[in-house]
């Protein structure tokens, strides 16, 4: 499986030998880690994370084609960690092969970008410290509340 | 035989209602998304802020609008602005 | 040592290693491996690399600071190898850790570019294949035989 | 006491010469870049498509031009264009 969602402790090997594929001249990894700094300057120690974890990986798989169509990567891996993670674990690997390095760092970039922003994913941070709409959203999103029908 | 729909609530949704999903009852003939919000809402208040600001999912696909029908059997999600990564 | 020529196999993990750092949030890591179409359409199985190891090395320290100064870079991994590689072997790993994706990205693909352009380092199907100066050159380089000197 | 400079030889410099280093004598007063090159030239004339596309340097760092001072016990290392990664 080249999408996971997993509560267990990512590798950056694992993810590496499934990039394998002797067409591809470049491999690019992402690696998102739990910062102790990530609620506005406050120290935290771990976060939670959790997923809607069918629908996580519908949209998973989704991206996956999308950069392998648009930037013609070879190999896509994609696996975000949930539950309770500590400052300096990883959270998000995404790693992409293809032909060339271009290719790679565009498609990896692309994936973390689109991850964060249209996937079921939350951490706990955020949503625990800012409950109402204070957030400024990226694009529109079905309203309920707000929708006229 | 069910007679309600199963409401999934994550992230800020969960904490406001105090549970990771709720099964909710409705006719057999069916209701909408509307209703089912309306229905949600009455019960935890709290809960309407972070409504307006969520996407909403029928069965694994998003639902636009509030007029979406549902019936009995359906899956539910309630998606608060994502923060993955 | 943070810049390293080796003859030995390069693994991502030993790298990644490197960069553990708990104030950066994003770890990029690009990995180059030998193609086996590199030379214009023919099959190679193998390529050989070579370099002028001390000033090598003095390039990709340079580079490791640059990348620092310029992206806020927390964490900088460059290695190289040399010798006789197969297909599918990596020839070279640059990892960067960083406080945000943004830099990470940013520093692993100017140390990738960098490294290419300005240090001194060869392989072997190139120019066993072009030996004269058919190649086009990114930039002006000290040329001797056209210095007016 | 040495009266020689080490040339080092990269990819196609070294296979034009067929070695990896030459030590090529020079006065004990020192000679140039310049004479040192046109010397390899004349005993290695496939050298000299290769000299024009490289850079060259000394001890370590990159000379320009050809008037550039050298002498006994330097290290000359001609660099034909890079391809490494």
């Amino acid at each position: 499986m080249s999408c996971e969602i997993t509560s267990r402790p990512l590798t950056i090997a694992r993810v590496a030998r499934q990039l394998e594929d002797d067409a591809s001249g470049a491999v690019v990894l992402f690696v998102g880690r739990v910062r102790p700094d990530t609620s506005r300057g406050r120290r935290v120690s771990a976060l939670d994370y959790e997923a809607d974890r069918a629908m996580a990986l519908t949209r998973l798989r989704a991206l996956e084609r999308r950069a392998r169509q648009r930037f013609g990567a070879r190999r896509v891996h994609l696996v975000h960690r949930i539950g309770r993670l500590r400052v300096g674990a990883a959270s998000v690997i995404v790693g992409v092969a293809a032909p060339h390095r271009s290719a790679a760092f565009g498609a990896a970039r692309f994936l973390i970008e689109e991850l964060k922003r249209d996937v079921p994913i939350w951490k706990s941070d955020r949503w625990a410290r800012a409950p109402t709409g204070r957030r400024r959203r990226r694009r529109p999103s079905p309203s309920v509340g707000r929708s006229p029908g | 035989m069910t007679r309600s729909v199963r409401v999934l609530l994550f992230a800020t949704a969960r904490e406001a209602v105090g549970a990771a999903s709720v099964d909710w009852e409705v006719p057999a003939s069916g209701s909408t998304v509307r209703a089912l919000l309306a229905g949600l809402v009455e019960e935890h208040p709290q809960l309407e802020p972070i409504l307006k600001g969520s996407r909403l999912a029928c069965n694994g696909v998003y639902v636009r609008g509030r007029r979406a029908r549902i019936g009995p059997g359906d899956e539910i999600a309630i998606h608060p602005p994502y923060s993955g990564g």
